[in-house]
């Protein structure tokens, strides 16, 4: 009896080398990563982009605590993103105006906290009655918090700057660092060091007796009651931290853009972080960053490209929900586990033919949607991609769309026999 | 005498019209193991979730030791020290084997809803895990998601979750149901070494674990407890007999096992 | 008074065109549990398909086509899209129909053009009925009044009179029933989507003329929908009712109202010049929807008449 | 696949960057080009894109061509500060936008900070259509130049029709709630006040922005309050269904609008608006002009059929851009800005010109009517604006005083 009261069970726990590996090299990585792109001298488009994506990397983490973590799908989480956004410009605003007290002596690089204390306390107030329900109650009230409060910031100028917003100038205050936060070099540093604290914190947070609990409760809240914890409560104080971080992804953005508006509380930012984190994957850490790496280069860069862009997001949604619920970073995952396994048993052959089917497909979507947008605008706008003289009337066009289309469905039903043929 | 560890008194449930439970009265010395049975739709998982707090009674009380525990939320009951266990597997099924385990054992060594610490770095959770999945036997399944168990060991990892919280007072749903007899064998006596010392209040339908375990047998008909006492008092009980007579099976069964004995 | 009138007859119509927009949901959320956020996007198609059979022919083929295609387009969209993602549970569905309504509006976009199209009341309605308190009243509005009265009449007889009616009365209030009454459950989903997403179109046939048909008016309707099925009760077609009426009534008396919160809350020591005063109840009606959504849900689960909680 | 992806967007990249060249100067055009106000940012990108091409035809501005690069802003400011990095990057220095005011406050407030934090790099925006006051009075920049008439101007042109109107007792205001449907409402009060003490304003509505559906309550409201006419500041679909709603509910008071003449307008509101909807603007389609803008129009019309002509300022704003390069004899924004301050033009409608104090830009003004005679119609409805000389407002009686104090950076 003695012996068993000694025995520690480390061997219970994952190894220092599996620990290292899984837990520690990924955030080195990104410190390695985050330090070394500067060394490329990015352009202010790259740096601009690198922004964006930082804040929403940090702001689709937080909506994964939610719906990936604790099960709860929320259209409003833009709420608190928006709330601490504007705590942070007021904030801002102090510490331009101010010359004595509190605020004279905040650096501007230290505001995000007042992010993070913000959307907190916005959790705070909300969350009491929204987790209270789970499930489709607590989609469609997020719905109709986030309609309320969006009114609400056309409503109070004074707090929200109505349809203008609250604008600042984040050239104020004591320098920390060393950084004037003036040029975007100074604020690459600011939003590198943003996300990887928000990410690190996020990360840490599923690894706290709190985040177990929330993994324990979206899978079994009846089952949580009977090991001695309230699911409300649960769903509630991860409902707090959610909101926190994601008001500290917008006291970045405030930081960044300088700016905010009532429309950034609406259902249409709420509506794309859901994408960011379905599409990358929730039920990986990596998912919603991978998500938001993707979705904010296709809302910046694929949009200049192509005015149907929106219409491929949907797409692109639509085939996640319906082929590849673990998102792309399942896809991700999926192949690396493949080829970790070698890929012997024809695995890797199907994935690829079943890779170039899709690719055949979706070329054949693209010029067929490219096409009917210029049609469409009508003013006599051709789609020329190669060098290829594609209207509406050539046939090479239509030849073009069938035969890509019909080659991708054939390679694409040819892997399902041989799966079937496997099966 | 000492205070029953559990004692419940007029306790009745409606659903609508329908009584489902209608005036039970039941005490239980502490460390006593007891046995309900009672023909299909007698009410004896009604009676668990109305003593572990799934339901709110019509009427009566129920008291944990000293304290009236009726109204109380079900998780505030577990945390003072009754826990149940499912007549269906209730488990985390996205976790690992030693997780769903961890989650049972947090809140009674204090952890509560705490985010200021990693659950890696907590040597005495790590510890308690580590022992219930040895006594249970998963230790080598530790790390096998939850979901890709057998049936048998879905349900051992049931009763390890049930236990882990280390409450005096434990109420087992069909520890056993669909089990082959082999496994059965295995979780009554996992069922004896893990409860040791504690109440116990077990629902089964093999008459043969029944026997085996339970100091004392209540039978629960129609929701009334006809009868109560010991498995020689019970098996030469009459009116046990006739409210069996409906339910073939289970009165094959009570006879073999008072032949087995 | 005139007020009144005006804001009951026009309460009644709007709340009317909500029902017939929100019944199809109910009908799909309480058989199928599918909270179809797509759902005002097949409202948005139906008044669309109705201004392109419009131009070929006439409004009344176009008054009974529409809503068939529509429902056609439904069922298609049920068969084969909704129908795979179903085993992943309720929330996978309403993620695939969000992700539909993004997709429904944008190929709206590339065929009908991103501004609002030409969809006018047909001309021999196109003339003012009655004048009351020196303001027109024009026919068409009557015409909603009675298609939207003829449509209620033909859900009740279906409902309470015809065998179809009965299972889908049991399938509304026992979803769960269906399949044990040997029918073929996916073919009644598909059946019942479609139907859904036909009274939708129905709305839009009648509604884009009397609103306007462009691009936004899926984003518009879309939540109020939502409030409306949410609001009136799982399951409960008279409570859908309920709660559009109720809806449409509120929203045009609250227009009407000219009181500000400074007139409502004076006695506190609002004022007027002060941000809060200045708020007044004519402003607020858009989010009275919202604010009954959220405190329906808070307060009474199952809605009005609802047998469940949701 | 994703071989092919980035194969299709390379494609696409040299398809968007083609002609480009060292001899170009570019100015961005930051409006929604997509989404549900992608119809008008679009028809003011033609419009830009057409008088920029007059330019380069007569030689370009001191010998460069001018080209317009579209930048989607989606009407959202962040989304506009995001594209005028994404311009300023480019090397972009000229910045055209005009869709929104609370854009346009954005912007005012990013090139001033950039141009604060980089100086030798500045960037000038040139304002076609945002018209909150505060721009050139309390929010004046050296920056900023405003081609379009603010509220508080059109809405004198507004008053002064009125004014001119003695069967006119009663007014009823209606607008949309938030900053310039307040303006929209307080510029009629006060101006009301002053022409005509005797006009009673009976009512001064605000509705929520964009969630109107049916507006017959307002009308209805409108009607019992024996209203001679109603002023609007309304655009997009709040204006289109206001006025859907009066002529369903028969109501017979004129209906001064800024932004009648917007794109899709006409359709919707179709012949029951004739003679009752009127537009304060600074060009009618049907007013009589000179040869040359007669064959610009046609010009424009023959290039882009599926638009109207409608944002003259477009041209008036590419003309000053051209003409301050040539009198400062430099295609750097700094010069060009201090040459424009104070500059006029003869332009087909009158003499435009560029108040140095605050950069507004001071023109005539229509109060133009919907009208089912016309020459040339919109959305070929055969409908149409036209106006007289009686409804024509001179620039000195819309110009209002301004509280400008201009920081002009130092020579």
């Amino acid at each position: 009896m003695s012996e068993q009261a000694m025995k520690s069970y480390d061997d219970l726990a994952p190894s220092a080398t599996d620990k290292f590996r899984q837990r520690v090299l990924p955030f080195i990585v990104m410190i390695v990563l985050l330090a070394a792109i500067p060394l490329f001298d990015p352009s202010r488009t790259m740096n601009s982009l690198i922004a964006a994506m930082g804040i929403n990397i940090v702001f689709a983490l937080s909506y994964n605590m939610l719906l990936g973590r604790a099960g709860l799908l929320s259209f409003g989480h833009a709420v608190y993103f928006g709330l601490g956004g504007y705590a942070v410009l007021h904030a801002m605003n102090a510490i331009g105006a101010g010359s004595s007290g509190f605020w004279a002596g905040f650096p501007v690089f230290m505001l995000p906290v007042i992010g993070f204390g913000a959307g907190a306390l916005a959790g705070v107030v909300i969350g009491w009655p929204s987790c209270k329900r789970s499930g489709v109650p607590f989609a469609m009230i997020s719905l109709g918090v986030a309609e309320l409060v969006a009114s609400a910031g056309y409503m109070f100028g004074s707090i929200f700057g109505g349809e203008m917003g609250v604008t600042s100038d984040r050239m104020v205050g004591p320098r920390l660092f060393g950084l004037s936060m003036g040029p975007v070099e100074d604020i690459y540093w600011f939003i590198a060091f943003w996300t990887f604290l928000g990410t690190l914190g996020i990360y840490a947070f599923t690894r706290t007796p709190l985040g177990k609990m929330s993994e324990a409760t979206r899978d079994n809240p009846e089952r949580v009651q009977f090991v001695g914890y309230n699911p409300d409560r649960v769903r509630y104080l991860v409902f707090i931290f959610a909101g926190a971080f994601a008001g500290l992804a917008g006291g970045m953005s405030a930081v960044n853009y300088e700016i905010f508006t009532p429309e950034s509380l609406s259902l249409a930012p709420s509506g794309l972080v859901l994408l960011m984190a379905y599409i990358g994957g929730i039920r990986y850490f990596t998912g919603p960053i991978m998500g938001a790496v993707l979705l904010t280069y296709m809302q910046s860069m694929l949009s200049d490209y192509s005015e149907a862009w929106l219409l491929y997001l949907g797409l692109l949604f639509i085939a996640i929900v319906m082929y590849a619920p673990g998102g792309v970073a399942g896809i991700v995952y999926g192949l690396l586990g493949i080829l970790r396994r070698g890929g012997t048993d024809g695995v890797l052959a199907r994935r690829a033919k079943q890779a170039a089917g899709v690719a055949l497909a979706f070329t054949g979507l693209v010029i067929l949607v490219e096409i009917a947008v210029r049609w469409s605008n009508g003013y006599g706008e051709v789609f020329e991609p190669f060098g290829l003289h594609l209207g509406i009337d050539t046939p090479l066009s239509w030849f073009l769309i069938a035969g890509f289309f019909a080659a991708g469905f054939g390679v694409l039903r040819m892997a399902r026999e041989i799966e079937e043929g496997h099966g | 005498m000492t205070t029953p560890a559990l004692s419940i008194r007029g306790l009745k449930k409606n659903f609508g019209p329908a009584e489902i439970i209608c005036g039970v009265d039941l005490d239980l010395a502490p460390g006593e193991r007891h046995a309900i049975i009672g023909p299909n739709g007698a009410g004896k998982s009604t009676l668990f979730n109305l003593i572990s707090g799934l339901y709110q009674p019509t009427a009566g009380s129920v008291k944990l030791g000293d304290e009236e525990i009726v109204g109380l939320p079900p998780h505030v009951i577990n945390r003072m020290g009754l826990s149940r266990s499912f007549q269906v597997s209730n488990i985390f099924a996205n976790m690992s084997v030693r997780e769903n385990v961890r989650c049972g054992v947090l809140y009674s060594l204090g952890h509560g809803y705490s985010f200021w610490r990693n659950v890696g770095n907590l040597h005495e959770v790590q510890r308690k895990t580590g022992e219930i999945l040895e006594s249970v036997g998963l230790l080598d399944k530790a790390q096998m998601p939850a979901a890709l168990l057998s049936y048998a060991d879905q349900r051992t990892l049931e009763i390890a979750i049930t236990i882990a919280g280390g409450a005096d007072v434990v109420l087992l749903d069909e520890p056993t149901a669909g089990m082959s007899h082999s496994e059965t064998d295995r979780a009554v006596a996992l069922i004896e070494k893990a409860t040791a010392g504690k109440t116990l209040i077990i629902v089964e339908h093999d008459m043969g674990v029944v026997f085996n375990i339970a100091d004392r047998i209540s039978v629960l008909v129609y929701g009334q407890i006809i009868a109560t006492g010991t498995p020689e008092e019970i098996r030469g009980d009459p009116r046990v007999r006739e409210a069996y007579l409906g339910d073939g099976d289970e009165q094959q069964a009570l006879a073999a096992a008072g032949d087995a004995q | 008074m005139e007020t009144i009138v005006f804001s009951l007859l026009n309460g009644v119509i709007y709340g009317l065109l909500l029902f017939m927009l929100s019944s199809g949901l109910t009908l799909i959320f309480s058989m199928m549990g599918v909270l179809n956020f797509a759902h005002a996007s097949f409202y948005m198609l139906g008044a669309y398909f109705a201004y392109s059979i419009m131009g070929v022919t006439n409004f009344w083929i176009a008054l009974i086509l529409a809503p068939v295609l529509v429902g056609l387009v439904g069922a298609a969209v049920e068969k084969w899209g909704l129908r795979n993602v179903h085993a992943h549970g309720h929330v996978a569905e309403l993620l695939f129909t969000f992700g539909l309504a993004y997709l429904i509006d944008e190929m709206v976009k590339i065929v009908w053009g991103r501004s609002s199209v030409d969809y006018r009341v047909p001309e021999v309605l196109d003339f003012p009925l009655f004048e009351l308190f020196g303001a027109e009243y024009p026919a068409y509005r009557v015409f909603i009044l009675m298609v939207s009265v003829g449509m209620l009449v033909a859900l009740w007889f279906i409902l309470n009179r015809t065998r179809a009616g009965l299972i889908i009365r049991a399938a509304l209030t026992h979803p769960h029933m269906v399949g044990h009454l040997g029918h073929n459950v996916p073919r009644i989903f598909m059946l019942v989507f479609g139907a859904g997403c036909a009274l939708a179109g129905l709305a839009g046939v009648i509604g884009g003329n009397y609103l306007v048909t462009d691009p936004a008016m899926a984003v518009q309707m879309g939540p109020i929908v939502f409030v409306v099925v949410v609001v009136g009760g799982l399951g409960s077609l008279t409570g859908a009712f309920l709660a559009a009426m109720l809806l449409g009534l509120m929203q045009t008396f609250a227009v009407g109202v000219d009181a500000s919160f400074a007139d409502l809350f004076g006695w506190l020591g609002l004022t007027a010049t002060s941000e809060l005063g200045g708020i007044t109840i004519a402003s607020l009606a858009p989010m009275i929807p919202f604010l009954m959504l959220v405190l329906i849900l808070m307060i009474r689960p199952r809605g009005l008449m609802g047998d469940r909680e949701l | 696949m994703k071989l092919v992806k980035s194969a299709a967007l390379a494609a696409a990249m040299a398809f968007a960057a083609g002609g480009a060249s060292a001899e170009t100067v570019k100015i961005a055009f930051i409006d929604p080009l997509s989404g549900p106000f992608g119809p008008s940012g679009t028809a003011g990108l033609h419009q830009w894109e057409h008088a920029v091409s007059e330019v380069n035809a007569d030689g370009g501005m001191n010998g460069a061509t001018l080209e317009m690069v579209p930048f989607d802003n989606k009407v959202s400011p962040k989304e506009s500060l995001v594209q005028l990095q994404k311009a300023i990057d480019r090397g972009i220095r000229f910045i055209a936008q005009g869709n929104g005011s609370s854009v346009a406050s954005a912007i005012i407030g990013a090139v001033n900070k950039h141009n604060k934090r980089n100086p030798g790099d500045e960037v000038l925006f040139m304002n076609y259509a945002a018209v909150d006051p505060a721009f050139t009075n309390d929010r004046c920049s050296f920056w900023h130049f405003r081609f379009d008439s603010h509220v508080d101007m059109k809405m004198a042109a507004a008053t002064d029709w009125i004014s001119e109107r003695e069967d006119i007792k009663n007014v009823y205001v209606i607008g949309q709630d938030y900053s310039f449907g307040k303006a929209v409402a307080k510029a009629a009060v006060t101006q009301l006040a002053e022409k005509r003490p005797d006009i009673e304003i009976v009512g001064n509505e605000l509705h929520p922005l964009g969630r109107v559906k049916d507006f017959t309550p307002y009308i209805q409201k409108i009607i019992s309050s024996d209203a001679d006419a109603v002023i609007t500041g309304n655009w997009g679909a709040d204006m289109v269904l206001l006025v859907k709603a009066a002529m369903d509910s028969g109501l017979e008071a004129p209906i001064l609008t800024y932004y009648g003449g917007s794109l899709g307008a006409a359709t919707a509101m179709g012949k029951a608006a004739v003679g009752q909807v009127l537009q304060v603007s600074e060009f009618v389609e049907n007013y009589p002009t000179t040869d040359a803008q007669i064959a610009r129009i046609e010009d424009y019309e023959k290039t882009y059929p599926e638009y109207d002509y409608y944002y003259h300022r477009a041209y008036n704003a590419v003309n000053f851009l051209d003409m301050a390069a040539e009198k400062a004899g430099s295609n750097d924004p700094v010069d060009i800005a201090f040459a424009m301050e104070g500059m006029t033009y003869d332009g087909p409608y009158g003499k435009v010109t560029m108040r140095a104090k605050d950069h507004q830009v001071l023109q005539d003004l229509f109060v133009s009517t919907f009208s089912a005679d016309v020459e040339r119609d919109v959305e070929d409805t055969g409908l149409g604006w036209t106006a007289s000389d009686a409804d024509r407002i001179a620039a000195g009686a819309t110009a209002q005083p301004t509280t400008c104090q201009m920081d002009r950076p130092e020579r």
